[in-house]
């Protein structure tokens, strides 16, 4: 299989070819903007057939076209960041209210002000109740996985809901990292073209799609996405699984475990910023530390049942949130601890608030927070359950 | 696994040459990782970026602290930045200079292990015309590290530029890595 | 059934209906009836957008539709992206879009929806040049919410947020040329229509079908719960809408006006005409009215210079 | 009857969903608008006069419902299950064959 070095950006790109999409409609912000040069280049290059680019005025603009292409039937894709996710929220209730298969990639950044152009999560996670699922990915090669996997487990006949792609900006967006690419008929046998729940064109039997709903009938629409989205845990374990069968790389876990068979700490967290945890993970190891990682891979829909089953065996989760929910606390924390609240599975769980806007988290900084955790434990009793780690005092 | 640094200005293709060098080593069948500085610097301003080698898959996602070699595109940095800073033990400085041995020491904050001399500059302007000196200063990166062979630097270079282009900046490498001076100190 | 050849002949629109009964528009709702044509003009074979406005209550709720073609209700500002998104879709499935026996993507969008908050969206699709029609149907409010004013409302009209009263407080600007923003994109075709001229409407609709490229149509439509009008008025409103010039009929293509009006050369009726049928006017003093009145020969006299200099 | 929507109106019914499992996926329409009888809104019904009627078509053209079809012998008729009564047809009709006539109901 070739093997490219590529950035997490064109790794989507590429991925948005081989997946044959249809209709791109997107609209340029940094970090994103290289996926969606790259695609017109394959454009400009004559490398994809029928894949029709619409440079919209907007971000809302952008959702607003793919929601229209993805309803006529077309494999629709779309990708954006921060400020530009945010102007499309309304219409990702839409996307997902329609149950419209789209994929789009979040290129995580820091909402303004201040300005910012770097990682931070809080973006794509203000976006949780959209009726979207969430993968975030930890390098190129799951970006790039991601894309693929995505647009098989959006159009599955139990799911019918559109993916987010998450990628962090620049740690991966712009980094060349080393990406292998299955052959394009492989690729073809494993994602076959989409068929549509519903299409446009169907001027046989016209119908409308989201006629007002009053209160009789609204209720059971919500309840079919609640259903497919938990429908889509299966799915997404099935074409996890079977994406490794093919291609070598096993997605079949929502939530990836490193080390933590033994491990009394257990790192939890999200996206590019758990390849450095594994890194410390061995060097702690190492050192005589019983520690593992948990990398959650997809946040939407939240894998309860592989949260309670870590949670049952461990002393202490230390949540690393590269985001925060003001008011409240770290938004992987504020789930993960409500996920077991109502179990037997209660461990010491402490939120890390790391690495906002970009800010390194360190290989050095995971030791620190080992050592802490340790001391907790030992203690039997939290020192504070929210903590600013990388706060100058 | 060996951490590189580029210091440049932005234009000058620091970046770039961070890229190919990661081409380079994975035409070699490594493990790379090549990024920049996560900033918002304009043409002229002073940019880093990173080259990660590896046996092994690359997993950590920070950037580089504490470099094993760092490589400066442009002598004028070296009164502006400290080009050695969290320079490892035992590094190596590869530098873009018409000056000696003497004078560049005099201006680095750290005596690194190894250094590397070369003008790439005047090569630049000989080959390509244009003060661009990303591509000549890999073959002095090539001679004096030998982490990867000129050869792959080379290929790397042809497939970054199509054609004329990447002939001519290959020459520039090869150039480079035949007029590189390498002292032990 | 079949008709009666002679009767056929007399019909000046086609026979076909497939704008469903039963709907849920106001009496004498000129936008349903706006729909009704549109539906004549392209025989089913159209995808509609609808955003938020009247026309989302009028075409049936969940699980009726009172069109006899698909239709996607979507979010306000967004008929223009989602007909571009449409339009592409078919594109690179590979359907024959617009034409004869092409599909006709249509946006039917409210004033409000337009010239307000789905103005850039509009302006979007119509610079991409996408093959579509964009339809404002132009009520001169928001309706839907209960008649709120918008950039489209004219001046001196009484709306619920300009609601008159002691201070005189009515709408104090002149209505927003649409139009004329549309006409600045150099779309392929743009034409302002009346549901009281439905043949002209029918033959722009076809016009619209037929050219290459993005075509708009703004249709004066008459909301007789909004305008405070009797019921039976809307086409009566709606003509004097035309014939006083308040509202003129004319078309833009290639870079040329051309003024469509019944009456070419009989002069513009005097504009109380129209204002004296809406209880939307009645606030106006005598020199509102002669404002309103000076506005409307003054964009008249400028429409004929444009026809006279571009037609 | 010889209405505009013939067999479409016959078809017509409620649709009722007891069962979430009776709900399709998507919010897709499963049925017409022509179930709903909107001709209850009346106050005031159109009654064609038809030895003043010119068989000019105009109300059938004017109407927003629409409710009026055009019978076998060419005459206009119509249709009180949908008919609102706005009146416009009345108002249209250029021989006044067509008057609005308060409704016993």
């Amino acid at each position: 299989m070739p093997k490219k070095v590529v950035s997490g950006n064109y790794a989507a790109a590429y991925a948005v070819k081989h997946a044959r999409v249809e209709v791109v409609a997107a609209y340029p912000i940094t970090p994103q903007t290289s996926i969606i040069e790259k695609i017109a280049e394959f454009i400009a290059n004559g490398e994809v057939e029928n894949l029709q680019y619409v440079p919209v005025e907007s971000e809302h603009s952008a959702m607003a076209a793919c929601i229209g292409a993805s309803a006529t039937g077309a494999r629709t894709f779309t990708a954006t960041s921060a400020q530009g996710l945010a102007l499309m929220h309304e219409m990702l209730h839409w996307a997902a209210g329609a149950r419209l298969p789209i994929v789009m990639v979040d290129v995580n950044r820091a909402m303004a002000p201040p300005w910012s152009v770097w990682d931070d999560q809080t973006d794509s996670l203000s976006q949780r109740d959209t009726g979207w699922l969430q993968f975030y990915a930890e390098n190129n090669q799951e970006v790039y996985d991601g894309v693929l996997m995505a647009f098989k487990i959006a159009e599955h006949e139990k799911v019918n809901l559109p993916v987010m792609i998450v990628e962090s900006a620049f740690i991966l967006s712009h980094t060349y990292d080393v990406v292998d690419m299955p052959e394009q008929e492989e690729i073809d046998e494993f994602l076959p073209p989409r068929k549509p729940l519903y299409t446009l064109t169907d001027f046989e039997n016209p119908f409308s799609v989201g006629a007002l709903g009053t209160p009789a009938d609204y209720y059971e629409f919500r309840y079919k996405i609640a259903k497919a989205m938990e429908e889509a845990k299966k799915v997404i374990k099935e074409v996890g699984k079977e994406y490794g069968e093919r291609f070598g790389r096993d997605y079949s876990q929502m939530i990836e475990l490193y080390r933590t068979d033994d491990a009394e700490i257990v790192f939890m967290g999200m996206g590019s910023l758990m390849g450095t945890v594994k890194e410390a993970v061995d060097i702690l190891r190492s050192e005589g530390y019983k520690v593992g990682a948990a990398k959650v891979r997809w946040f939407r829909p939240f894998p309860r049942e592989e949260l309670y089953e870590l949670a049952k065996n461990v002393e202490g989760i230390a949540v690393l949130d590269r985001n925060f929910s003001f008011g409240q606390e770290g938004i992987l924390f504020n789930e993960a601890k409500g996920v077991l609240y109502n179990t037997d599975a209660r461990p010491i769980m402490k939120n890390y608030i790391v690495g906002l806007g970009g800010r390194d988290l360190t290989v050095n900084d995971v030791k620190a927070i080992a050592k802490n955790m340790k001391e907790i434990i030992e203690k039997g009793k939290l020192d504070r359950e929210i903590e600013w780690y990388h706060l100058k005092r | 696994m060996i951490e590189i640094r580029f210091h440049g200005r932005g234009g000058q293709g620091a970046v770039t040459a961070a890229n190919i060098l990661a081409e380079a080593a994975f035409l070699e069948g490594k493990y790379v990782q090549a990024f920049p500085f996560f900033g918002v610097e304009r043409r002229g301003a002073p940019v880093t970026a990173f080259t990660r080698i590896d046996e092994k898959p690359i997993r950590i996602k920070t950037q580089i602290y504490e470099p094993d070699i760092v490589v400066v595109l442009d002598p004028s940095l070296l009164d502006t930045v400290d080009v050695t800073a969290g320079l490892k033990d035992g590094g190596m400085v590869i530098i873009n200079t018409e000056k000696s041995k003497e004078e560049v020491l005099e201006k680095l904050k750290k005596k690194p292990a190894k250094l590397a001399l070369v003008d790439a500059t005047t090569i630049a302007l000989e080959i390509l015309g244009l003060p661009i000196t990303n591509t000549s200063i890999l073959g002095a990166v090539a001679k004096a590290t030998g982490i990867v062979k000129i050869e792959s630097v080379e290929k790397a270079i042809k497939e970054t530029f199509s054609g004329e282009l990447g002939e001519k900046n290959a020459k520039a490498a090869r150039e480079a890595f035949e007029k590189t001076v390498v002292y032990e100190l | 059934m079949e008709l009666p050849a002679d009767v056929k002949k007399k019909l000046t629109l086609p026979f076909e209906e497939h704008f469903y009964a039963g709907h849920t528009a106001c009496q004498g709702c000129g936008a349903a009836l706006g729909l009704r044509y549109v539906l004549k003009a392209y025989g089913g074979k159209a995808i509609f957008t609808i955003p938020a406005c009247c026309s989302t209550i009028i075409a049936g709720p969940w699980p009726y539709t009172a069109l006899n073609a698909p239709l996607f209700h979507t979010a306000f500002e967004t008929t223009g992206a989602v007909i571009s998104g449409i339009e592409a879709a078919l594109k690179a499935k590979g359907y024959k879009v617009k034409g004869e026996d092409g599909i006709m993507v249509v946006g039917w969008a409210g004033d409000g929806g337009t010239a307000d908050i789905g103005l850039q969206a509009l302006s979007g699709f119509l610079e991409r040049g996408h093959d579509a029609l964009y339809i404002m149907y132009d009520n001169e409010a928001y309706m839907n919410t209960g008649i709120q004013r918008s950039s489209s409302t004219p001046y001196g009209a009484w709306t619920t947020n300009t609601p008159g009263g002691k201070k005189h407080f009515l709408e104090q600007r002149p209505k927003k040329k649409v139009i004329d923003i549309v006409i600045a994109h150099k779309p392929a075709y743009a034409a302002t229509a009346s549901v009281a001229y439905p043949e002209d409407f029918m033959r722009k609709l076809k016009k619209a079908q037929t050219i290459k490229g993005p075509a708009f149509i703004q249709l004066f439509a008459p909301c007789p719960t909004g305008w405070r009008s009797p019921t039976d008025k809307t086409i009566e409103i709606a003509r004097l809408a035309v014939q006083t010039a308040y509202f003129p009929l004319f078309e833009y293509e290639n870079g040329k006006y051309k003024i469509n009006m019944p009456s070419p050369n009989k002069e513009p009726k005097p504009l109380e005409e129209f204002l004296k049928l809406q209880g939307r006017f009645k606030y106006m003093t005598k020199e509102d009215i002669e404002t309103l009145q000076e506005w409307v020969l003054r964009e008249w006299e400028e429409l004929k210079k444009k026809a006279e200099v571009f037609g | 009857m010889n209405t505009l929507f013939g067999e479409k109106k016959a078809k017509a019914e409620k649709l009722v969903f007891k069962s979430v499992d009776e709900y399709p996926e998507a919010p897709i329409t499963l049925g017409t608008t022509l179930l709903n009888f909107t001709g209850d809104w009346r106050t005031f019904m159109p009654v064609v006069d038809e030895s003043k009627c010119i068989r000019c078509y105009i109300c059938w053209k004017f109407c927003p419902e629409p409710a009026i079809y055009i019978k076998e012998d060419g005459h206009v008729a119509i249709d009180y299950d949908y008919c609102k009564g706005c009146g416009i047809c009345a108002n249209e009709c250029p021989t006044k064959a067509i008057t609005m006539v308060r409704e016993e109901k």
